[in-house]
């Protein structure tokens, strides 16, 4: 395909691209006075970006997926629905972000172009059939992910988290890239396709442990154990909307990417990476719920929920079947869902200066002076526990149902008991917020446009959601059958 | 001669690559690793990668190593405050980076037996084959022209953090405003006054 | 329409009279329960008397379904035959009675209507009991009078005493109905019903099969009888079973009299007898019937002889003559069984009503050692205790088949023992024989101390709280100036026709309930050659009886009447003896060794070292520790660090590579 | 669609959510007041339920499915089983809401938010045709129970709550897995399909492994039941009456509906193992309820040997035996309810469920202190009440099978007369001897209202069982026949003699 | 003529080393941003040699985006540990552990 028809394909980052350099124009120009409105732009960018996306994925020249310049870019459904959720996620991510920088200082308007930049990155990295596009793509991402981890620079802790993020991702990029010489000298090429093919049967040692490399840093992207050692300490340090992002967007984008990578490039190997995944899966959902029980800062506990959801993440492509990648893809629109809102909680929780609370304790009781918020809180967190009728449940059942359905029924078993653990740090949050005396710390009253989305975001992963399922599994699975 | 000098850069580069993570001055490390870098790009120019040889030279040791050089100096370390000793699992570690080299090793060593190699045995280009910087220029621009802009992206958001996290505006500097003295006129500078007699002018 | 009536109108009485209870006072609410019991006593002896003349024939009358689950079916239906129809006139006449004298009894307490109600209840359960059709309902008057006796006994709740009892009462009654429960699955599994006339007539059918109950191969027929006379005897309180009973008379007097003493005690004889015809088909279990019988009748009798609460004396009376009953059962004589029950019914009634006369006289003292001499201060009550004491005894003679109810009942038990031939038929002749001395010897020896010898009452808490006096006070005057009153008319009334009833039900009935098959009419197993044998036994036997009881007498005499200082002294040089009649034989110690501290030993364990100490300590709390520790654990390895996660993840990567390097090789 | 033209389970599910929503939104008198209504509309629909259904017509009645959710239907359905069930809990609920009518003074509204929410789950439960729409009620209900304990409960609520939750979850998810692999076996979700589908006897035996997980721990039989102690002393008493009157039945439902239908011959294998639970529970627990200081641990663990019996019924394969253990839920589903509301009435009083601080209560409180002794004798299993027609049933059927364990589980009415009369002795009997206790009133007319009708509903149950037993007669007769290939052989072995000649014919007592 | 494995066995050498370089190092931030650098020349060194042997362009291209990429890092890790460093005063690694847990 020649490169003018390329173009067309990669159109929402292209477009992103572009709406970004005009906006960082118009914040060099504007300076912070622009923020707002670099925001409210960036937002409808990506709300544009959006659009283009379903459009060009409704094209019914388009249906089957599509490969953009010599095979690197792949425009398909599973691609553009993964794109489609981080472009969610971002605009939630710069929804929320003014309030909390202009309370703790200034908003600059570098903020939002920052999150268009890695957006474009995230949009190359769930569409990329190449190593090397996952790799620009995935730096691009992480680049500017290192920047917002540090956005708040008069900030230690966001400093720290920025230094930390970025050694250990740095890293962890060191490790990808050598895994991926590897897997380039044995198999002669970078695109997924063509290793696919000449990786195929028994393989040496060599590739092999390229895999393995390659597969550890697209871990540490997911925050998988036992890569995820960054993970409570950037969410924990970094300002809350990036923590918000991080949780949600990159995350999406590095599960589809991770799931890409192992379905079309080593989908011939399974052995190879089944047990891995497993035991990373099976890992991350155990020590991400035995270490969240200790916590007392909001955002470190829902970093190891993350970590958590990972796993039952990684359950879903550990069954390597369309299914389990359906499934997969299911569980994320419900996780982002969720962990958006709880983020969006975790935001409103202020004291009476405007001033962000992080500690578990100052949410006591904060159902009696404000119950909405805490119902919602409470919603988000039954949901995350997986705990029916909330619609978190729905995705550990279909990741299990995928599971279960390959074969793997010790897996399913020993992960499902181990969501056991998981829902006791969930349900403390309930209790704090329901059962203990009121604190009195929380009395910033709420946002219009946060109220807004924590109500959609409660809305969508209260049972409600279930009404959804017949609208998003076509899409999954679609999404699904266009990796295999 | 080949042997030799690929001995010779090879042996050089492990050993400034060492020398540069475990010297206790941060601003001998950066020349360790100045010198593994001008090694590395002697390693490359015997496999025939002139191109990237030379880019190795220029962006790292040029630009690279030189920005490091420079924050070190600038963040004006008390280097008696560091501590040289290293962590307490040491022994752990290195285990563990020892058995991963072998495996590593190990798994290299495969890659004639693979069936990799017979592909292409010569090294270096064929003849009337066009050089390598040329190849590189029109893979560059053709195939790879969406992954380069991208890359130039990278670069634009380095810069942009760079600025974003480092960039601030100093209380008490007083710039120069160009446009300001050029717009200044004498009507606004002077005042033509006329005071009474045993009464000031009021400034 | 008069059985339904019979059995629903104290019900209806009860239902009113307790609910009612403040609302409608307490003369109404008496009114309503003794009118009610009344009614049913004259509905009941024409039917009674129907099947004494032959004229009545036996019918069931289906009430309401109850339960119907497959095969397992039956209904609340009332049963009248014969049997049923002595049952109901026993229960009907006495608890009519009963109720009557409570008038008096309980004039002054404050919770009358609550006493009626429970009586009138107690009533109907009973009458459910004695009309059942299947073994279901019968379990339902089984426990129903159970639980009117629970609350009977606990009616006086304020007291500790009454209410232990109560619960003893309760609970030692769940043991036998544990095993009276297993006789009914059992009959159920082997018969596939619980109706009473199915299984009687298939029962024969079933003798010599076998089956296996807990790992044991047991005779069909056998296994089952004896589960079920387990029933009977705990609730019939034979030995082993029979702790309760004494324990019992914590409950009122006119209580003691109508349960514990006339009818619901002897529902056990009733069931052994109303399934004769399955009895019939187990030797073993009627020998174990007979033994158990007898000894009971003993085991009873000895206790009695060294009591002092007069209610006590006349509640180990009744247990042994519950004993006679059992054994007269045991040896086949069933109709003479129900014969001692019916005349028992009246003679014990009259005792204890009388016993009930004395202590209200008495100011609610039970210690016969602070009577004396009550003979003239209250005539009547003595002449009506002096009829029963000469009925239970079984005074009469021979020769002119004349004598008072226990004569003719008595006799007869002892005579079918010695008739039926067997080993274990003349094992319990002689225990008769001994039983009857000793029973004459109590009571007399109760009679004696009562109503005989000087006044001894102001030894007693009771009366000197009545007279404000000390015995020192008192000085020589033993009645410390404080002089019984005759009880009032309405607890005289029952006394003088249960003293008709003691004098004259022997006499009056004997030929039907002994002699007469047709008038059981197939109700009860009746063997006919039995009843000729015992009437050809020797001399000497039919004789015997009536010489223990004068040996008795002539004892209690000796010792009460004439050197009041004798008991004592014997006391003294038997007293390992008399503690061990003393104390019961040590039943209740025993128990409550190995059964009752046991139990709460075994709850306090299981519940501290089971539950606490295991199940949650190693369970959920156990879990919920190690996962805890797990996460300090794991906050320790998260130390902030930048080098310690690059270990890690160096860790895992070589993991990882290590563990696809080893897949390979292998 | 139904013998009422009108989806009449899904408003019995949808008007209870559509008050709960309001009622957070309410006061707190509008919110009692919302409840109350809701509930006894409810109790009214339950009665048209009960009023139209077609016994002995076909089993599943008032079916509606609609496929709303891709891979699971909402399909509603109830056979007579189910429909006594949702009768106890629409019976119980208004009489709940009744209990927390004064002793509720905070946070009213979601109180009665999370109670109506409960109904919903509860019916729905018992309603659901689909086996992931039946999860997905069974294991929601964890969450308003987990509020309602934590949140209006005791001292030590916390450490109830999380034992409640996280002990029921952890027995549910596994059965969560068995489902999955049971839809993707038999290629559907329905229910009714299910119960006539023959899983390979090797997969059953995990299979039922998994579901015992659940419902055993939600039964609770030993030794999972120790959270059920301490969920009862800690919840609210509507709560109590909620958790032991229809939430422990689910349990028993769970072995009904699945365990034994679908896994015939994993259920005769396992056989031994509930036994030996059940044997051990109804000693054990009713050992432990003996020595008991608290009110409601006491009635707690009557439950735990209440609820052996009928895992012993459901497991001795045959009529008696289930029909018994059906009846068993239903009874003890009023009378531990009643005794929760008993306690209740006098913890509100005196805010102690301590025994001792009690007695004499029969002195000042005669009302209460017989309805308490109705429904003491109802949970001892006096004839003529509704214990025993179940507990007789269930070990009738029971003794078929196996005689030993009868004998263990019979003791169970000794040791029960035991500890539920040393418990009414404590506390009603005796001298009135502290000054406060003396000062409690007698029943108000709103306590009689809530005792009352369950006194007689178990005086109903206990004279004329048939009302109950004929709509389910026909659903334990499927079930039987189902089950009927697995059913164990009694370990009577009944040999007839020679003595005495009788034609076969006669003799109806072969062990089936 | 050295065969590719001697490339090979450097490249991996220098990158197990730069891991070393990362947490061995308890000094200075600067170093381990070094050692970074160090595994990135590892990647880049394999990358040619195999391009070399393989006779296949990709490498080398692949090898110019890492040394772009790496030099954008270079930068961005630099400007983060600045803005740690007027923060903290320090820039030692055993000093980063504020958060933990």
């Amino acid at each position: 395909m020649d490169i003018g028809n390329s173009l067309y394909l990669v159109a929402p980052e292209v477009f992103l691209t572009v709406s970004s350099l005009i906006l960082l124009l118009i914040a060099a120009w504007g300076g912070e006075k622009s923020a707002r409105l670099v925001t409210i732009l960036s937002a409808a960018a990506l709300f544009g970006a959006s659009i283009l996306l379903m459009v060009l994925a409704h094209m019914p020249e388009f249906k089957g997926g599509v490969y953009a310049f010599d095979c690197q870019y792949s425009m398909d459904a599973f691609g553009s629905s993964a794109k489609f959720l981080i472009y969610i996620a971002a605009i939630v991510s710069l929804m929320i972000a003014p309030r909390f920088f202009q309370a703790g200082g200034k908003y600059r308007p570098e903020y939002p172009v920052l999150i268009l930049f890695a957006c474009v990155g995230m949009g190359m990295m769930v569409s990329a059939t190449d190593m090397m596009t996952l790799y620009i793509g995935l730096e691009l991402n992480s680049l500017s992910a290192y920047v917002l981890a540090s956005f708040i620079r008069t900030d230690v802790r966001s400093s720290e988290a920025g230094l930390k993020y970025f050694v250990l991702g740095a890293l962890a990029s060191g490790m990808l890239l050598f895994g991926i010489s590897l897997v380039y000298g044995f198999a002669g090429s970078t695109s997924f396709a063509v290793i696919g093919e000449t990786l195929s049967g028994d393989l040496s040692t060599g590739p092999l442990i390229g895999l393995v490399l390659v597969l550890s840093g697209l871990a540490f992207k997911i925050s998988a154990v036992p890569f995820h050692m960054w993970t409570p300490d950037v969410y924990e340090g970094a300002p809350t909307p990036v923590s918000t992002f991080f949780a949600s967007a990159p995350k999406v984008a590095a599960v589809a990417l991770t799931a890409r990578v192992i379905i079309e490039a080593f989908g011939g190997q399974t052995s190879a990476w089944q047990q891995i995944i497993i035991f990373v899966a099976l890992a991350s959902i155990i020590l991400g719920a035995v270490a969240a029980i200790g916590q007392q800062n909001i955002k470190r506990l829902l970093a190891y929920s993350s970590i958590n959801n990972v796993g039952f993440l990684l359950i879903g492509l550990a069954a390597g079947t369309p299914e389990g990648i359906s499934a997969m893809m299911f569980y994320l629109a419900i996780y982002v869902a969720m962990t958006l809102g709880s983020f969006i909680c975790v935001l409103e929780m202020r004291d009476k200066d405007g001033r962000p609370l992080e500690s578990l304790s100052s949410l006591a009781g904060l159902s009696q002076t404000r119950p909405g918020l805490a119902a919602a809180f409470a919603v988000f967190m039954f949901s995350l526990a997986g705990i029916p009728p909330l619609f978190g449940f729905w995705g550990k059942f279909l990741v299990f149902d995928a599971a279960v359905a390959a074969g793997m029924l010790p897996l399913a078993v020993i992960g499902i008991a181990a969501s056991v653990i998981g829902a006791f740090y969930y349900i403390k949050v309930v209790k704090i917020i329901y059962f203990d005396d009121p604190s009195g710390e929380i009395v910033a009253t709420g946002h219009k446009t946060e109220n807004g989305l924590i109500a959609l975001m409660a809305l969508f992963v209260s049972p409600l959601g279930y009404l959804a399922i017949p609208f998003m599994a076509p899409i999954t699975n679609a999404a699904a059958a266009s990796l295999f | 001669m080949q042997i030799f000098a690929f001995y010779l850069f090879a042996s050089i580069v492990l050993a400034s690559g060492a020398l540069c993570i475990f010297s206790r001055n941060p601003v001998h490390s950066v020349l360790w690793l100045i010198l593994a870098f001008f090694n590395a790009a002697g390693l490359m120019l015997l496999v025939g990668a002139e191109f990237i040889a030379a880019l190795l030279v220029i962006v790292y040791v040029g630009a690279v190593a030189v920005l490091f050089l420079f924050v070190v100096m600038m963040l004006d370390i008390d280097f008696a405050e560091l501590r040289a000793g290293f962590m307490k699992n040491l022994p752990l570690g290195l285990l563990l980076a020892l058995v991963l080299v072998v495996e590593i090793i190990f798994g290299v060593g495969t890659w004639q037996s693979a069936g990799m190699g017979e592909a292409t045995a010569a090294v270096g280009l064929p003849e009337g084959a066009p050089s390598n910087i040329e190849q590189l220029g029109a893979l560059l621009y053709s195939k790879y022209v969406f992954l380069f802009e991208a890359a130039g992206m990278i670069l634009l958001v380095a810069m942009v953090g760079a600025i974003v996290l480092t960039l601030r505006t100093r209380g008490g500097v007083r710039k120069q405003n160009v446009a300001d003295q050029v717009a200044r006129r004498p009507e606004d500078a002077t005042r033509n006054t006329q005071p009474e007699v045993g009464k000031g002018v009021e400034l | 329409m008069a059985i339904q009536l019979i059995v629903f109108l104290p019900l209806l009485a009860a239902i009113v009279a307790g609910f009612g209870n403040r609302i409608i006072g307490n003369v109404p609410a008496k009114i309503v329960t003794t009118g009610a019991l009344f009614a049913s006593c004259a509905l009941s002896w024409p039917i009674f008397l129907g099947f004494l003349g032959g004229s009545s024939t036996a019918e069931v009358v289906p009430v309401l379904t109850w339960l119907i689950s497959g095969d397992l079916q039956f209904d609340w239906a009332l049963r009248v035959d014969t049997l049923t129809a002595v049952m109901l006139v026993v229960v009907t006449t006495v608890s009519a009675l009963v109720h009557l004298y409570s008038w008096g009894y309980m004039d002054e307490d404050p919770d009358q209507p609550r006493f009626f109600a429970y009586l009138s209840l107690f009533t109907f359960a009973m009458l459910m009991l004695v009309t059942a059709d299947n073994l279901v309902q019968m379990f339902f008057g089984w426990e129903g009078v159970g639980l009117a006796s629970y609350l009977l006994i606990g009616f006086w709740f304020k007291k500790p005493s009454a209410n232990a009892a109560a619960i003893k009462a309760f609970v030692v009654n769940r043991v036998g109905d544990l095993g009276f429960m297993l006789g009914i699955f059992a009959t159920f599994l082997v018969f596939g019903t619980v109706s009473i006339p199915e299984i009687l007539e298939a029962a024969p059918g079933m003798a010599g099969s076998t089956i296996t109950f807990a790992g044991m191969r047991l005779d069909t027929m056998t296994i089952i009888c004896l589960l079920l006379f387990v029933g009977a005897m705990g609730k019939s309180a034979q030995l082993g079973l029979h702790t309760w009973l004494p324990d019992a008379m914590e409950g009122p007097t006119p209580v003691s009299a109508l349960i514990h003493a006339a009818t619901m005690v002897t529902a056990g004889v009733f069931m052994v007898c109303r399934l004769s015809p399955m009895f019939e088909t187990s030797d073993v279990a009627l020998t174990v019937v007979t033994v158990v019988g007898a000894c009971t009748a003993i085991f009873a009798a000895t206790v009695g002889l060294v009591q002092h609460d007069i209610k006590r004396v006349i509640a180990y009376s009744t247990c042994s003559q519950l004993g006679y009953m059992f054994f007269a059962a045991g040896v086949g004589a069933y109709n003479v069984a129900m014969f001692h029950l019916f005349t028992h019914a009246f003679f014990k009634a009259l005792l204890f009503l009388g016993a009930g006369s004395v202590i209200h006289a008495m100011h609610h003292e039970q210690d016969m050692r602070y009577y004396g001499g009550l003979r003239k201060e209250i005539p009547l009550t003595f002449w009506a205790m002096m009829a029963g004491t000469l009925a239970i005894t079984g005074v009469g003679i021979y020769w002119l088949h004349a004598g008072f109810a226990g004569f003719h009942s008595k006799d007869a038990i002892i005579e079918a023992a010695f008739a039926s031939g067997s080993e274990t038929g003349q094992f319990a002749f002689f225990i008769g024989v001994l039983a009857a001395l000793l029973t004459s010897f109590y009571s007399w020896r109760l009679m004696f101390l009562t109503f005989w010898g000087k006044p001894r009452w102001i030894q007693s808490e009771h009366i000197q709280h009545s007279v404000h006096k000390t015995p020192e006070e008192a000085g020589a005057d033993q009645t410390g100036g404080y002089h019984p009153h005759e009880s009032p008319l309405s607890m005289l009334i029952p006394l003088g026709v249960l003293s008709i009833g003691a004098v004259f039900a022997g006499f009056v009935f004997s030929h039907a309930f002994i002699d007469d098959g047709a008038f059981w009419n197939g109700s009860i197993a009746y063997d006919a050659g039995l009843m000729h044998a015992m009437h050809e036994v020797p001399l000497w036997v039919k004789l015997s009886a009536t010489v223990a009881m004068l040996t008795g007498l002539a004892t209690a005499y000796f010792m009460y009447f004439r050197g009041t200082d004798r008991p004592a002294r014997l006391a003294a040089t038997f007293s390992p003896l008399y503690n061990f009649f003393f104390n019961k034989w040590y039943f209740d110690e025993l128990y409550n060794l190995i059964f009752i501290r046991p139990a709460f030993w075994l709850g306090r364990k299981f519940w501290k070292t089971g539950d606490e100490g295991t199940i949650d300590r190693f369970g959920p709390n156990g879990i919920a520790s190690v996962i805890a520790s797990g996460s300090g654990v794991m906050k320790r390895f998260q130390s902030g660090y930048l080098y310690s996660y690059a270990l890690v993840m160096l860790l895992g990567l070589a993991a990882a590579a290590t563990w696809v390097i080893m897949r390979g090789a292998s | 669609m139904n013998q009422l033209d009108f989806p009449i389970l899904s408003l019995m599910m949808g008007l209870p959510m559509l008050a709960a929503i309001i009622c957070l939104f309410l006061n707190a008198q509008a919110a009692r007041w919302l409840a109350l209504v809701t509930t006894l509309v409810l109790f009214g629909l339950g009665v048209v339920l009960w009023a139209n259904y077609d016994i002995g017509g076909p089993q599943w009645q008032y079916v509606e499915r609609s496929d709303l959710f891709g891979n699971f239907a909402w399909a509603l359905g109830i056979d007579g089983i189910s429909m006594m069930l949702i009768m106890l809990t629409v019976f119980l609920m208004p009489i709940c809401i009744g209990a927390s009518w004064e002793s509720i003074q905070t946070r009213v509204g979601e109180y009665m938010a999370a109670f109506l929410f409960m109904e919903v789950l509860m019916i729905g439960v018992f309603a659901a045709q689909d086996i992931f729409l039946f999860y997905i009620l069974f294991e929601a209900g964890l969450i308003p129970m987990y509020l309602i304990i934590g949140i209006w409960g005791g001292a030590n609520r916390i450490y109830a709550s999380y034992k409640f939750f996280l002990y029921t979850l952890l027995g549910s998810v596994v059965m969560l897995i068995a489902m999955l692999w049971m839809v993707q076996d038999a290629g559907t979700s329905d229910i009714p399909t299910l119960l006539n589908y023959d899983f390979a006897p090797e997969a059953q035996t995990w299979l039922w492994l998994a579901f015992f997980a659940s419902f055993a721990v939600k039964m609770p039989m030993w030794p999972v039941h120790t959270w059920l102690p301490d969920a009862h002393v800690q919840a609210p008493t509507a709560g109590s009456v909620i958790l032991a009157g229809v939430l422990l039945k689910m349990g028993g439902y769970g072995f009904l509906r699945f365990s034994l239908p679908m896994f015939p011959e994993a259920s005769e294998q396992f056989i031994w193992l509930v036994f030996g639970l059940s044997m051990v529970a109804v000693v054990y627990t009713s050992l432990v309820a003996l020595v008991q200081q608290d009110m409601k641990k006491l009635i707690a663990y009557s439950s735990v040997a209440h609820m052996a019996i009928v895992t012993l019924g459901l497991f001795a394969f045959n009529r008696q035996g289930i029909e018994g253990a059906v009846v068993v839920m239903l009874s003890h589903g009023l009378v531990s309810g009643a005794l929760f509301l008993c306690v209740g009435v006098i913890y509100d009083r005196l805010h102690t469920r301590e025994i001792d601080r009690y007695g004499g209560l029969a002195i000042n409180m005669p009302k209460y202190a017989i309805l308490f002794m109705l429904f003491t004798m109802a949970s001892i299993g006096l004839p003529g009440t509704s214990g025993f027609v179940g507990e007789f049933l269930s070990l009738v059927g029971l003794y078929k099978v196996n005689s030993w364990v009868t004998l263990v589980a019979t003791t169970g009415i000794i040791l029960g007369a035991g500890y539920m009369l040393y418990l009414y002795r404590r506390v009603a009997f005796g001298e009135l001897v502290h000054e406060d206790v003396k000062a409690m009133p007698d029943l108000s007319a709103r306590e009689m209202a809530l005792l009352a009708p369950i006194a007689a509903a178990v005086m109903w149950m206990g004279v004329y069982p048939e009302s109950f037993m004929a709509p389910i007669r026909g659903d334990v007769g499927a079930l039987v026949a189902r089950i009927d290939r697995a059913a164990p052989e009694g370990d009577a072995h009944l040999k007839m003699g020679e003595a005495k000649a009788v034609t076969q014919d006669e003799v109806h007592g072969e062990a089936h | 003529m050295i065969g590719i494995e001697h490339y090979l066995v450097v490249s991996s050498i220098l990158f197990v080393m730069g891991m070393l370089g990362i947490f061995l190092n308890r000094k200075n931030v600067i170093i381990i941003l070094m050692a970074i650098e160090l595994i990135l020349l590892a990647v880049n060194l394999n990358f040619v040699a195999f391009s070399a042997f393989l006779g296949d362009m990709t490498g080398q291209i692949f090898a110019m985006f890492i040394l772009t990429v790496a030099a954008g890092e270079a930068a961005i890790g630099l400007a983060i540990l600045v803005i740690y460093f007027r923060q903290r005063g320090t820039i030692a690694v055993d000093d980063v552990n504020r958060m933990k847990g």
